[in-house]
C-alpha cells in the first residue's frame, strides 16, 4: 500500500460520488458542484499516474502533472460558464428548475428579449 | 514510513467524507462551503503526491476562485433555489444513478490497482531534454515547451468559454461592464483588506511566475493569484470592471496565445517546426511567453468569474 | 544530542498545537456564533504564530525564515479583517440554514 | 525531531478535523465559514510542518498561496452577508 494507491482509490471514489451527484441532484448548482467533484477525482487519477512515474531526479512524471494543471484551469473556466448560464437563466425565468413542465408554466413575459 | 501511510489514509477518508457531504447536504450554501474545504484538502493531497505545481494550482483555484464563484452563485440564487429540491428524482432513478456511479468507481479503482508495473513514464525524456530550454522545473518545461501546443490551445478554450459568458449579456449591455458595481465603504475592514492584500498578492503572483522557471510555480499559478487580487479590489468597490469592449482588455486576453502563435510560426519560418524554439534563445523567449501568459490567464479568469456584462460601459 | 534550538522548536510547536486544540474545542463547544469567532481567532493567530516561530530556527537561512514569517503575518492580517467581516455579517442577521 | 514534527502535524490536522464538525453542524452561515477558515489556517500549519519534515521549501509557497486565497472565499461570503442580504442594492445605477 503506497500513497499512490490510497489516493488513487480516493480519486476513483470521488469520481463516482461526483457522477452520482450530477445525475441524482435536481438543482443545477449542485450538479455543477458534483461535476467539479467528478473532475477532481479524474485529476487525482492523473496525479497517481504521475506519482508512479517518479524517477530518481523527479518526484513524478511531469507530463500528467502539466495536463492536470491545464485541466484544473479548464474545469474552472467551464464552471464559470455554467454558473453564468445558470444565473442568467435564473434572472430570465425566476427559477432554477430544469424540469420541462415547470419551465412551461413560468410567466412568458418574464423571459426578456 | 507507516505513519505516513496512516496519515494518507486519514486524509483520503476526509476528502471522501467532505465530498459525500457536499453531494448530500440540503443547503446549497453549505455545499459551497464544503467545496472550499474540499479544495483545501485536495491541496494537501497534491502535496502528499509530491506534485507541488498542481498543489499551488488547486489551492489557488479550488478553494480560491471556484470556491468564491460557487459561494456567490449560491447566495445570488438564494432561497428560490431550495424549492427546486422538491423535484428530487424517484427512488428508481436514484438507485440506477448510485449503481452506475458504483460501477464507474469500481472500474476506476480496479484500473488503479492493476496499473502496469513498472509504470510508464516520460520523466527521463523530460530530464534529458531540460537543457534545451534552460529551465529546471520539469512541469514548466512540459507546459511551455514540450507540449506547448496543448497549452496554447487551452488558452483558446478559455477564450471560447469567455465568449460564451459574454454572449449571455442582454443586447443593450453588450460591450458593457460585467458584474454589479460594488460600493466602497472606507470604514469597512473589507476596504482595508482590498487595499493591502492586492499589492502583496501581485508580488506573490510575479514571484510564482519567476520561480516557475526552476521551482514549482509558473504562469498559471501566478495568473490565478493576480486574478483573485483584482477580484478582491472589485468586490470591495475600489475599482470597477472595465467594459468588455475595451481594446486594452481584448489585447490582454489574446496576448498569450498571440505570442505563442507568433513564436510558433517563427519556428516554422526558421525551418524547424511549428513552435520549435531556437535553442540559443529558448529561455528568454519562454520567459516572454510566460509573462504574456500570466497576463492572459489573470485577465481571462478574472473576467470569467465576474460574469457577463450587466451594465452599460462608461461613455 | 539535543540542542537549545531543538528544545525551542519543541516548546513553540507544542504550544502552537495546543492553541489549535483550544480553537477547535472552542469552535465546537462555545454557545453562539460570536464567542465561537473569538475562539477561532485565537487558533488562527497564536497557533500558527507559535508553529512558525518554532520552525523559523530550522528554516534554511534568513530568506526562508522571512518567508515563514510572512505567511504568518499574511494570515494574521487577513484573519483579523475577515473575522471582523464575519462578525459584522453575523450581527446583521445571519440566516440559519435549517 | 522529525518524529516530533510529524506528530505535531498529525495533531494539528486532527484538531482541525474536529473543528470541521462546525461546517457540518452550522447552524449559521457564519459558523460554517469560520470552520472553513480554521481548516485553512490548520492546513497552512500542517503544510509548514510538512515542508520542514520532508525538507521541501517549495511547500511553503503552497502555504503562502493558501494564506492569500483563503481570505478570498470568505470575502465572497461576507459581501453577500453584509450588502446584498441587508437589502442594499447591489448596483449603484
Amino acid at each position: 500500500m503506497t500513497a499512490a494507491v490510497v489516493f488513487g482509490l480516493c480519486g476513483a471514489a470521488a469520481a463516482g460520488l461526483g457522477l452520482y451527484g450530477a445525475i441524482a441532484n435536481p438543482r443545477p448548482l449542485r450538479k455543477i458542484l458534483a461535476f467539479n467533484l467528478l473532475s477532481s477525482g479524474v485529476f487525482l487519477l492523473f496525479g497517481v499516474i504521475a506519482r508512479r512515474g517518479a524517477v530518481s531526479a523527479f518526484s513524478g512524471d511531469p507530463v500528467p502533472q502539466a495536463l492536470v494543471i491545464t485541466g484544473i484551469v479548464v474545469a474552472a473556466a467551464g464552471t464559470a460558464l455554467a454558473v453564468a448560464l445558470l444565473l442568467r437563466f435564473f434572472k430570465a425565468t425566476g427559477s432554477t428548475t430544469l424540469s420541462a413542465g415547470a419551465l412551461a408554466s413560468a410567466p412568458a413575459d418574464s423571459i426578456d428579449e | 514510513m507507516t505513519s505516513d501511510i496512516i496519515l494518507d489514509c486519514i486524509l483520503a477518508a476526509l476528502v471522501l467524507a467532505v465530498g459525500c457531504w457536499v453531494i448530500v447536504v440540503r443547503d446549497s450554501f453549505a455545499a459551497a462551503v464544503g467545496f472550499v474545504a474540499y479544495g483545501l484538502l485536495l491541496t494537501l493531497v497534491w502535496v502528499r503526491l509530491d506534485a507541488i505545481d498542481v498543489a499551488l494550482m488547486e489551492g489557488a483555484i479550488g478553494s480560491g476562485l471556484t470556491g468564491a464563484l460557487l459561494l456567490r452563485a449560491s447566495s445570488r440564487l438564494g432561497a428560490k433555489e431550495q424549492s427546486t429540491a422538491a423535484e428530487q428524482p424517484g427512488v428508481m432513478l436514484r438507485t440506477v444513478a448510485a449503481l452506475l456511479s458504483v460501477i464507474v468507481a469500481a472500474m476506476l479503482a480496479t484500473a488503479v490497482l492493476y496499473l502496469p508495473d513498472p509504470a510508464p513514464t516520460l520523466a527521463p525524456e523530460a530530464a534529458a531534454n531540460a537543457s534545451a530550454t534552460g529551465m529546471a522545473n520539469p512541469v514548466t518545461n512540459v507546459l511551455m515547451a514540450f507540449r506547448a501546443m496543448d497549452t496554447m490551445l487551452e488558452k483558446v478554450v478559455l477564450l471560447v468559454a469567455l465568449a460564451g459568458v459574454w454572449s449571455l449579456a442582454r443586447d443593450r449591455y453588450w460591450g458593457g461592464r460585467p458584474g454589479p458595481r460594488f460600493r466602497s465603504d472606507p470604514k469597512d475592514p473589507l476596504a482595508l483588506l482590498a487595499q493591502t492584500l492586492p499589492p502583496l498578492g501581485i508580488v506573490v503572483g510575479i514571484y510564482m511566475l519567476w520561480e516557475g522557471a526552476d521551482a514549482p510555480g509558473g504562469a498559471f499559478q501566478g495568473g490565478t493569484i493576480i486574478a483573485a487580487m483584482w477580484l478582491l479590489a472589485v468586490i470591495a468597490g475600489l475599482t470597477d470592471t472595465p467594459p468588455v469592449s475595451n481594446r486594452r482588455v481584448r489585447l490582454a486576453l489574446i496576448a498569450g496565445p498571440l505570442l505563442f502563435l507568433i513564436v510558433g510560426f517563427g519556428g516554422l519560418w526558421l525551418g524547424e517546426a511549428f513552435l520549435a524554439y531556437p535553442v540559443a534563445y529558448a529561455k528568454p523567449l519562454l520567459l516572454v511567453i510566460e509573462f504574456a501568459m500570466t497576463l492572459t490567464v489573470a485577465v481571462t479568469l478574472g473576467l470569467l468569474i465576474v460574469g457577463p456584462p450587466e451594465r452599460e460601459g462608461a461613455p | 544530542m539535543i540542542s537549545v534550538a531543538d528544545i525551542f522548536t519543541v516548546i513553540a510547536v507544542s504550544a502552537g498545537a495546543f492553541f489549535f486544540m483550544a480553537g477547535s474545542v472552542g469552535l465546537l463547544r462555545f454557545p453562539d456564533t460570536l464567542t465561537r469567532l473569538h475562539a477561532l481567532t485565537k487558533a488562527d493567530n497564536l497557533g500558527l504564530g507559535l508553529v512558525v516561530l518554532g520552525l523559523m530556527p530550522r528554516a534554511g537561512g534568513l530568506l526562508a525564515a522571512l518567508k515563514l514569517a510572512s505567511v504568518w503575518l499574511l494570515v494574521l492580517f487577513t484573519g483579523a479583517a475577515v473575522s471582523q467581516l464575519i462578525a459584522r455579517a453575523a450581527r446583521d442577521g445571519d440566516q440559519d440554514d435549517e | 525531531m522529525a518524529e516530533f514534527l510529524q506528530f505535531a502535524s498529525g495533531f494539528v490536522s486532527a484538531m482541525v478535523v474536529l473543528g470541521m464538525v462546525r461546517i457540518v453542524r452550522g447552524p449559521t452561515r457564519a459558523d460554517r465559514m469560520m470552520a472553513a477558515q480554521l481548516l485553512g489556517t490548520g492546513g497552512i500549519a500542517a503544510l509548514l510542518l510538512r515542508s520542514d519534515i520532508t525538507d521541501t521549501p517549495s511547500v511553503i509557497d503552497v502555504a503562502l498561496v493558501l494564506a492569500l486565497l483563503a481570505a478570498f472565499a470568505s470575502v465572497a461570503f461576507v459581501v453577500k452577508g453584509a450588502r446584498e442580504a441587508s437589502g442594499e442594492p447591489e448596483a449603484s445605477e
